[in-house]
């Protein structure tokens, strides 16, 4: 087991599965979706295991592998993980294990939906357990186009039509990874002609980035920024996302709510913060700003919207408004914070998305005005939109409200004023938050919805997988914060020196 | 000096009549008439070769262009314009901007070209000139001169693929 | 035995916990069963509330030093949050009372809630209620606590809206967990700074160090962080202006109204102060706002008491009020006497909650008092125990509201709070009218043709019995002559109280004088002409105080006027502004360049030409005119 | 003279190969002249083989006339991989078109041009390869004589391919008058850093000759009527082959001959790429015709590649010589999957690729995966291409690195409108697309590589960065 | 030197209006025939100049005639395809006009 490379097969996992289904007869949808399920189980299994395998008092990275890829660019194909990108590993296959039975009824064209959606999985996979920036721009787009086809084809239209919110979504985000890539090829240049030898693993870019000027340092932030902000629905670059999860099949919606958008706040974190602390100090009340912007902006524009999807689209970008918030407030706590809350969301997005995808199934529709009483015909779905709803507004006991907790205390201490308007987001997330779940599960039960029956078999799994971690991850809030702690505390150590902000208090 | 005189004077008389002639090319409206006058304008430009000391090219200038070329350009016409040849050298629309354009590049080449300051070896040109032209041809630039062989069999080939009448 | 009790008092939330889970996942198809589970659980937490307080209570110790034990919740540098249960006379007391107040509530509501078919549900949400209640009351720490609090706060959301089908159920059960978002705002708002100034929010190490604020902050931040850690009893102890919720709750079934508005979540904001009350000592300003606060509300709501008609409205507003009474006594410094009440109000309106239940089953949900009447005839042991509790309430020695009352009135005075006093006065008198118009409109007098009401079954009349026993004597352990509660239950140093022998008298004076109104206003003048007269003479005042201060109207018309229509405005913002012009309109734009660049290609071969040769042009020009010099200066290039 | 004729050898191959395949067609009978294609592509991939041999015989023939360096030998066998993929993918649309002789001779001769251009060391001999290439490429243009389009077409590459070589020519020819040598190291060494008024008119001329090979805007109008007129194996070639044969000896001349005035026009080239860059994709978002769109996108792709140019240093080449191997292989797919789909249906427009992926997911997924990869989609070798073309601008250029990386996000636009026709639509006929062996091989062979560069870029790299080297030896 | 006595400059400014004149041509002729020996006349404009040069920079090394040679091959090879282009084009079309030849186009 010792030199097993675990990540290695993680990553392939899903992989091997779309290559089978590939040899799979289309019609053979059963089998098909055995075969998904079971990729993504044995991924999942193997990422719970090195959570768990993960040796926190060791920290740093480990599950290492390193392979010389590129010379001349000085890229090693470098994967392993530590306390940050371990939750975001284990979130991705957790929600692709739950998103794969929460498409357990799709019946057009199953073998590509599937196939799309493991190599979908695997790049956002990739991405965290990368350690070099080189590779990590691999898998960094690798999900876009499966995620553009899988919106047009199983998606929905509703006030945008699919076709359109497909491509927002694609080139939207690309937009920003144009400016992102610049920053990165900069950066690289910037580093070789520093170091003599090009190295484009995280360390070492990070190693010699601390000698570029200021100037540099800000300026080439900044362009991260936008590329990972805009990713992240950092307010006002955020209007792909509720389009894009509105005509998102759910798998999708789930995996981009989930875990892809959190690609950016792990390349902000890891990437940025990492590698050019001192941009990030710069840029910190910047970033703060915006984050409290996109908290109470996409918060109050949750309340005024009507599609369930839009609302929980809203939501995550006010989500990611701690996040940002989180990261701009550049010590431990904040950061700490900003990943779990990152892993928070991301099991709440997903459990969200997943039930409203089942509510949609059976009522073919997701306007909620012709909703509602829900909760007496199809009590599980009922069940499972409430612990969504309620980590949404964070509630203690359920995963998010830990995550919250620090980053309030981290942006309290920094920023005051302007985090208590985040703060006071809380009111209104609990307001949109329940507003849906009253009008949509509660009041008077709809005759037209007698007939439909309550989910059962494989469509429990999301709501059983997920509603575990999200009642889990809040009573034992210490299982995730250890194993990220264990991650930011050496980061921030490392870069301290250039953020010269008091320590802890 | 005297020699010079005369090389000055056979130089405006030649280039008056290429330009002369390459203007009636252009602003001709019969296509024949037009072709004539580019013979007119190759052995004119032959000529001038010869003021350049090079009589083999003028020798294949006359050969190649003013014969072969114009009479193959000539048969072409013949092949494609079978009425009346009065109006079939027209100019279009753009004529107007073309002349514009022109305008500026004449300025412009012409300009640049005149204000340069070119060398001159003031060597005399060996008498030799086929040989010489020969010796490269076949040993120095012998791959240059395969690949125009080449090129003329494709042309050959080419020309007979595109011209061949369809079948059926 | 108690010795294994006071160490294991993690027992005493965790057996409902587990309770809850147990009919959650098993035994939820099974009615009686689950309900047992249920009983069962909160029972068997009572018994080791019982053995913790018992051991608590003989022993002095506890009164220097609790007894704390607690675990890592999650911990990083600069921020360590554990779990822990802390066991002092407090606590002790608090456990006590609410395990036995919610055992005698589960058993109500066997019968209660007999044949709804939710009834695994409820008895499920119940005891996860009492858990969460008690692990409140246990908490160490104040992460640990809020996190309880909230919990508290969902139950409630969820039990308000039992009746989920019912538009009304729904609605006030958003409006609850709302209301209390807001004022959970300023609570975590004040955790949060307490957290940043002194590090930690352990109570213990907490109260060590704010006793030496100087070394950690000034006066002006204690001043605030005081302020907003009471923002969060405003909300969930329906206190002025975030009372609107409470009567609303009313929605949820019976006993729910029960173990919220008696034993549990509403006091949970006074519990919470009386655990900070450290902070608050320090902070005089801080004081004087919850005590006025507490007072005004308590006679805030006593006013709308008196105009209102629905039975379980009634006790609401009552409800209000009484902790604005607690709350009074906490703020004129009196821990002692603030808890007193909540122990003595847990009895007493747990008992009238549940008798009001009890009516509201024979008489099919009809909860208006004006058409009700005579119902003690029919129902004796719900009638004579309603009455204990009204007695209890109005301030009537030798029952258990007196006695509280009384301290609290006490305190007020002697602390110096004479304008206070004169509104607790004042409120006490309200309190005994607008309880015993209630009483009589309901119990006396003639009754209702239309009613057809019948005594309720023992599973419901025996807890009522027993309350009622508790109402007449729960007081007696706090009497002025026999002070056993202010030995154990202080803060600093214990409150002893001589028995201040004119607030007695003023105050059952006043009691009196209010039923007698009421009597003559309901009993003696059968045709109510006098009341009817009243309301028309006062009719702005009627309609104002009926229609309980418009607060409602006004948040809703904030609510639906202010921030729905900011939403909107924002949504449209966002749909028409940021991606309609900026994003959709770059995007148009670049499709609107690529239209435009393509008919240049006009498919003429000499416009070709033409456009070759101006490129050529514009070659030379730019190599002309550029030299290196110029054009790196323009657009940054040649080295 | 001593001649090193195993330097020719590739060449040698090829002409001869290209006469025997003409020779053969008036021998072997109508009906058999199919083998004449599986001639050709094991004649290609011998003349591979040959090539590959080459790697480490260096040298020059006739006093630097023809440079065989590891740069000329890289390119022509992009020229032969191109060669080879073309030939093999369109051997059935071939068939139905018929003269397959002339038709696989052109090609190899067309190809014979090309490597004859990559190791032009003078003005003459690229010249001749130039011609010899366009030329070919002309009769291949025009080689569907009874379709209108491609006759359109051949008449207008024709006639402004001869405009632009008469351009080109006099561009030469002015930097001759002024060096008096024609020998591209010797015009470097003669040329000093002060430009006198004609070599910047014979700079200008230059680029716009050779920026009309490679369809550099405003020299690229021919390229979308071309591209879509011509025969789409035809188009394809002269995507690829043309155009890299085109970057080659565009570097060699711009690089060689003219590194003294580099700082004169390295702006230009700046200014050409972005501009080519910019209406490249812009022009295509509209597009309604594959052909025409993979033209357009062609066009962007040739301001992509120019960014190497700019600098004028080894890495520079390095990202051009391996941006070009890789577009090779993402233009073949996307074409031999229009040729493919041409002859099951007869028709290029976007619209009538609906339902491609169920179809044949081959052939969609190819279609996606090449157009990707040229706009620069990681994990795809397009990406790792703009990569080493962009890190080399980055530090003065960053404008540019600004518009090309924005751009090629603006591209993917259009390449995902086609993808969402294939795969979001319902095909008008169901029926599946059979694909012949040697197609789906192509297909496969481009996606692969693709795919594989992409991800594992590290031998090419390598390759290309010894290539590079070999430039100024 | 008086600006009469011929020298080099003379001969590359005749190129440079033969090559104009030939590329008005180009530009505005609509006779695909017509364009095609226009362009022979922009060739020819680059022989003058190669065999001026040849004469006056390298007057022994020939380069620039021999260059002028292969240029007139090149050339004779163009016209004829050419012209086999337009035969071909004018059997689909019944025209040379080169306005009418805008299927391709956008």
């Amino acid at each position: 087991m010792e030199n097993f490379p675990v990540l290695l097969t993680i990553l392939l996992s899903p992989v091997v599965a779309a290559i089978i289904m590939a040899f799979i007869p289309r019609e053979e949808h059963l089998l098909i979706k055995c075969v998904a399920a079971t990729g993504t189980f044995i991924s999942m299994a193997l990422s719970l295991y090195v959570f768990f395998a993960y040796d926190q008092s060791l920290g740093g990275l480990q599950f290492v592998q390193r392979i010389p890829w590129i010379s001349d660019l000085g890229v090693t194909f470098y994967l392993g993980v530590d306390g940050i990108s371990l939750p975001m590993l284990l979130l991705t296959n957790l929600l692709g294990f739950s998103a794969v039975f929460s498409s357990w009824n799709v019946n057009h064209r199953p073998r590509d939906f599937f196939i799309l959606f493991m190599l979908l999985v695997t790049g956002v996979m990739g991405t965290f357990v990368a350690q070099d920036l080189f590779i990590f721009l691999l898998f960094y787009e690798v999900v876009v186009i499966p995620i553009y086809i899988l919106v047009i084809i199983w998606g929905s239209t509703k006030r945008v039509t699919k076709e359109y919110a497909g491509m927002k979504l694609t080139i939207y985000l690309l937009i920003g990874s144009a400016f992102l890539l610049v920053g990165v090829i900069a950066l690289f240049m910037k580093t070789t002609a520093i170091q003599g030898a090009p190295d484009m693993s995280f360390e070492g870019l990070a190693r010699a980035a601390r000698y570029l000027s200021e100037f540099d340092q800000k300026w080439l932030f900044a362009l991260m920024l936008f590329g990972f902000g805009s990713l992240l629905s950092m307010w006002p670059f955020h209007s792909w996302s509720p389009d894009g999860y509105a005509g998102a099949p759910t798998a999708v919606s789930m995996i981009h709510a989930g875990v892809l958008k959190k690609i950016g706040g792990y390349g902000l974190i890891r990437i940025a913060l990492y590698i050019l602390p001192a941009g990030a100090k710069f840029w910190a009340p910047v970033i703060a700003f915006l984050g409290v912007c996109g908290v109470a902006y996409a918060a109050l524009a949750a309340l005024a919207q009507k599609d369930l999807k839009y609302i929980v689209g809203y939501s995550s970008v006010s989500h990611m408004g701690y996040v940002l918030l989180a990261v701009a407030s550049l010590n431990v706590i904040g950061v700490n914070g900003a990943v779990a809350n990152m892993f928070a969301h991301g099991i709440m997005a997903a459990l969200f998305f997943s039930t409203i995808g089942f509510i949609y199934e059976k009522t073919h529709t997701r306007w909620i005005p012709d909703l509602g009483g829900l909760a007496r015909q199809v009590p599980r779905i009922a069940v499972a939109f409430m612990l969504a709803a309620l980590a949404s507004l964070g509630l203690p006991g359920l995963i998010s409200f830990v995550p919250e907790f620090t980053i309030f205390i981290a942006a309290f201490k920094v920023y005051g004023g302007l985090a208590v308007v985040a703060i006071a987001g809380i009111i209104i997330t609990a307001l949109y938050a329940l507003r849906a779940g009253a009008n949509t599960l509660f009041g008077p039960p709809r005759p037209e919805f007698n007939h439909l029956r309550d989910i059962r078999g494989p469509e429990m799994v999301p709501l059983v997988v997920l509603g575990t971690v999200l009642v889990v991850g809040g009573l034992f809030p210490f299982l995730l914060f250890d194993v990220i702690n264990s991650g930011v505390v050496p980061l921030m150590s490392q870069i301290g020196g250039a953020l010269k902000i008091g320590g802890a208090f | 000096m005297d020699n010079g005189l005369w090389l000055s004077l056979a130089f405006y008389l030649l280039a008056a009549t290429i330009l002369g002639s390459a203007f009636l090319v252009v602003l001709l409206r019969n296509i024949v008439h037009s072709v004539l006058w580019l013979a007119v304008c190759f052995v004119s430009l032959a000529g001038l070769y010869l003021t350049l000391d090079a009589d083999f090219l003028a020798a294949i200038q006359v050969l190649i262009y003013a014969g072969a070329v114009c009479i193959m350009v000539v048969f072409g016409i013949m092949l494609i314009q079978r009425a009346d040849m009065k109006q079939t050298n027209l100019f279009n629309k753009q004529t107007k901007a073309a002349a514009g354009v022109v305008a500026l590049v004449l300025a412009v080449t012409g300009y640049l070209s005149a204000v340069t300051q070119w060398g001159n070896a003031k060597t005399p040109v060996p008498k030799e000139t086929v040989g010489s032209l020969a010796e490269l041809m076949l040993t120095k630039y012998v791959i240059p001169f395969e690949v125009a062989a080449i090129l003329l069999l494709v042309a050959l080939v080419g020309a007979i693929i595109i011209a061949k009448e369809v079948k059926g | 035995m108690v010795e294994f009790a006071l160490y294991n008092a993690w027992l005493v939330p965790l057996l409902p916990a587990l309770a809850f889970l147990a009919i959650i996942f098993l035994t939820r198809p099974w009615p009686m069963l689950s309900a047992l589970v249920a009983v069962g659980g909160i029972v068997a937490s009572f018994v080791v509330s019982a053995l913790v307080a018992y051991g608590v209570f003989t022993n002095p110790e506890f009164l220097e030093k609790p007894l704390v034990y607690a675990v890592r919740w999650f911990s990083m540098p600069g921020l360590n949050v554990d779990v822990g249960i802390q066991v002092d006379p407090v606590s002790a007391m608090m456990i006590f009372m609410v395990t036995m107040v919610a055992s005698l509530i589960f058993i109500y509501a066997i019968g209660y809630m007999k044949g709804d078919p939710g009834f695994s549900v409820f008895f499920s949400y119940v005891s996860l209620f009492a858990a969460s209640m008690l692990l409140l009351a246990l908490s160490s720490n104040l992460v640990e606590m809020f996190v309880a609090w909230e919990l508290v706060g969902l139950c409630s959301y969820l039990l308000i809206g039992f009746y989920s089908y019912k538009i009304s159920a729904r609605e006030a059960a958003k409006k609850a967990f709302i209301t209390c978002r807001v004022a959970d705002f300023g609570l975590l708002l004040g955790l949060l700074a307490l957290q940043i100034v002194f590090g930690t929010l352990n109570l213990v190490e907490l109260s060590d160090k704010v006793a030496h604020y100087e070394k950690y902050t000034t006066f002006g931040v204690l001043t605030l962080i005081a302020v907003l850690v009471f923002i969060g009893p405003i909300g969930k102890s329906g206190q002025f202006p975030l009372h609107v919720w409470l009567p609303d709750a009313m929605e949820g079934p019976t006993p729910v109204s029960a173990l919220i508005h008696a034993a549990t979540m509403v006091v949970a904001g006074v519990y919470l102060v009386a655990r900070t009350v450290f902070i608050f000592a320090k902070v005089p300003a801080a004081m004087e706002l919850v005590a006025v606060v507490g007072a005004f509300t308590a006679l805030f709501a006593a006013t709308i008491a008196v105009t209102q008609r629905e039975i379980k409205r009634i006790l609401a507003y009552s409800t209000v009020s009484q902790i604005g009474y607690m709350m009074l006594g906490l703020g004129v410094g009196s821990m002692t006497a603030g808890l007193f009440h909540m122990w003595t109000h847990a009895f007493f309106k747990a008992l009238m909650f549940l008798a009001a239940g009890s009516v509201l089953h024979a008489l099919h949900h009809k909860a208006d008092i004006w058409e009700m009447g005579g119902l003690i005839r029919k129902m004796p042991v719900t009638g004579w125990t309603f009455v204990v509790g009204g007695l209890a309430i109005a301030g009537i020695p030798p029952f258990a509201g007196f006695w509280s009352k009384d301290e609290i009135l006490v305190a007020a005075l002697e602390s110096g709070h004479y304008v206070l006093f004169v509104m607790a006065a004042f409120t006490a008198f309200l309190t005994a009218f607008y309880m015993w118009r209630l009483i009589f409109l309901t119990f006396f007098g003639e009754e209702n043709p239309a009613n057809h009401p019948h005594e309720s079954p023992p599973v419901m009349t025996v807890p009522l019995v027993i309350l009622a026993f508790l109402s007449a004597v729960g007081g007696l352990v706090g009497t002025p002559w026999a002070p056993v509660w202010s030995q154990w239950i202080f803060f600093e140093h214990p409150h002893h109280v001589e028995p201040n022998y004119w607030v007695m008298i003023g105050s059952v004076v006043l009691a009196a004088a209010g039923i007698y109104l009421a009597y003559q206003l309901y009993v003696v003048d059968k045709a109510k002409v006098k009341v009817k007269e009243l309301a028309e003479r006062y009719r702005h005042i009627y309609t104002i105080l009926y229609n309980k201060y418009y607060i409602d109207e006004i948040y809703l018309w904030f609510n639906h006027t202010i921030i729905d229509g900011a939403a909107k405005l924002i949504y449209l913002f966002d749909i028409y502004i940021i991606d309609g012009v900026i994003v959709n309109g770059l995007a148009y734009l670049t499709g609107l360049s690529g239209e435009s660049l393509r008919v240049l290609n006009t498919g003429r071969l000499q416009n070709y030409a033409l456009v070759f040769f101006l490129g050529v042009l514009a070659l030379v020009v730019l190599l002309a005119f550029t030299g290196p010099s110029s054009a790196s200066l323009t657009l940054g290039g040649v080295k | 003279m001593n001649v090193n004729l195993s330097l020719l050898a590739p060449e040698l191959f090829i002409s001869a190969l290209g006469l025997a395949v003409l020779i053969l067609g008036l021998i072997v009978p109508k009906d058999s002249r199919h083998g004449l294609g599986w001639l050709t592509v094991f004649g290609l991939l011998l003349g591979m083989g040959i090539t590959m041999a080459g790697w480490e015989n260096q040298g020059t023939l006739y006093g630097g006339l023809f440079v065989v360096d590891q740069y000329a030998v890289f390119f022509k066998l992009t020229f032969l991989v191109a060669a080879f993929l073309v030939v093999l993918g369109s051997m059935r649309y071939v068939d139905m078109m018929g003269d397959q002789s002339e038709y696989y001779s052109m090609i190899l001769f067309a190809t014979l041009g090309m490597m004859v251009l990559a190791s032009a060391g003078d003005f003459m001999t690229l010249y001749l390869g130039l011609e010899l290439m366009t030329i070919a490429f002309i009769v291949l243009v025009c080689f569907r004589r009874n379709d209108v389009k491609s006759v359109e077409a051949g008449i207008k590459y024709l006639l402004l391919a001869g405009v632009s070589s008469a351009v080109l020519l006099y561009g030469l020819s002015l930097v001759y008058g002024l060096t008096g040598t024609v020998v591209i190291g010797e015009v470097g060494r003669a040329l000093t850093a002060r430009p006198v008024p004609a070599l910047i008119l014979g700079l200008a001329m230059l680029l716009a000759g050779l920026g009309f090979k490679v369809s550099a805007v405003p020299f690229h109008m021919w390229t979308p009527d071309v591209y879509e007129g011509a025969p789409t194996p035809v188009t394809a070639f002269l995507a690829v082959g043309s155009k890299a044969a085109s970057f080659a000896v565009l570097l060699r001349v711009f690089i060689g001959a003219l590194p003294a005035v580099w700082a004169h026009w390295a702006m230009l080239v700046a200014v050409l790429a972005a501009v080519t860059i910019i209406v490249g994709n812009l022009v295509a978002i509209p597009q309604t015709n594959i052909k025409r769109l993979l033209a357009y996108s062609s066009i962007a792709q040739a301001g992509y590649i120019l960014v190497g140019l700019i600098t004028a240093t080894g890495p520079g080449i390095k990202a051009v010589m391996f941006y070009a191997f890789l577009y090779v292989f993402a233009t073949v797919g996307a074409f031999t999957v229009v040729t493919q789909y041409y002859s099951v249906t007869g028709s290029d427009e976007i619209k009538d690729y609906a339902g491609l992926s169920q179809r044949s997911p081959l052939m969609a997924a190819v279609m996606v995966i090449c157009m990707l990869s040229m706009a620069g989609i990681p994990p795809l070798a397009g990406f790792v291409g703009k990569f080493y073309l962009f890190k080399t601008i980055i530090n003065d250029y960053l404008w540019l690195a600004f518009i090309g990386l924005i751009m090629s996000m603006v591209s993917v636009y259009y390449y995902l409108k086609v993808a969402l026709v294939m795969y979001r639509d319902e095909p008008a006929d169901p029926a599946p697309i059979q694909l012949s062996a040697p197609v789906a091989l192509t297909l496969l062979i481009a996606m692969i590589v693709t795919i594989v560069l992409g991800v594992y870029p590290g031998p090419l790299s390598e390759a290309t960065n010894v290539a590079a080297q070999s430039f100024w030896r | 030197m008086l600006p009469l006595t011929v020298g080099l400059t003379h001969y590359v400014v005749l190129s440079a209006l033969l090559f104009a004149i030939g590329l008005f041509g180009v530009l505005s002729k609509r006779n695909a025939v017509a364009v095609l020996i226009c362009i022979e006349l922009m060739l020819n404009a680059v022989n003058i100049n190669l065999i001026a040069f040849s004469k006056y920079i390298t007057p022994t090394l020939f380069i620039g005639q021999l260059f002028a040679v292969f240029v007139i091959t090149v050339a004779a090879a163009e016209v004829g395809v050419g012209l086999a282009i337009i035969i071909a084009i004018y059997r689909n079309r019944l025209s040379v006009n080169l306005d009418d030849f805008d299927w391709l186009k956008w």
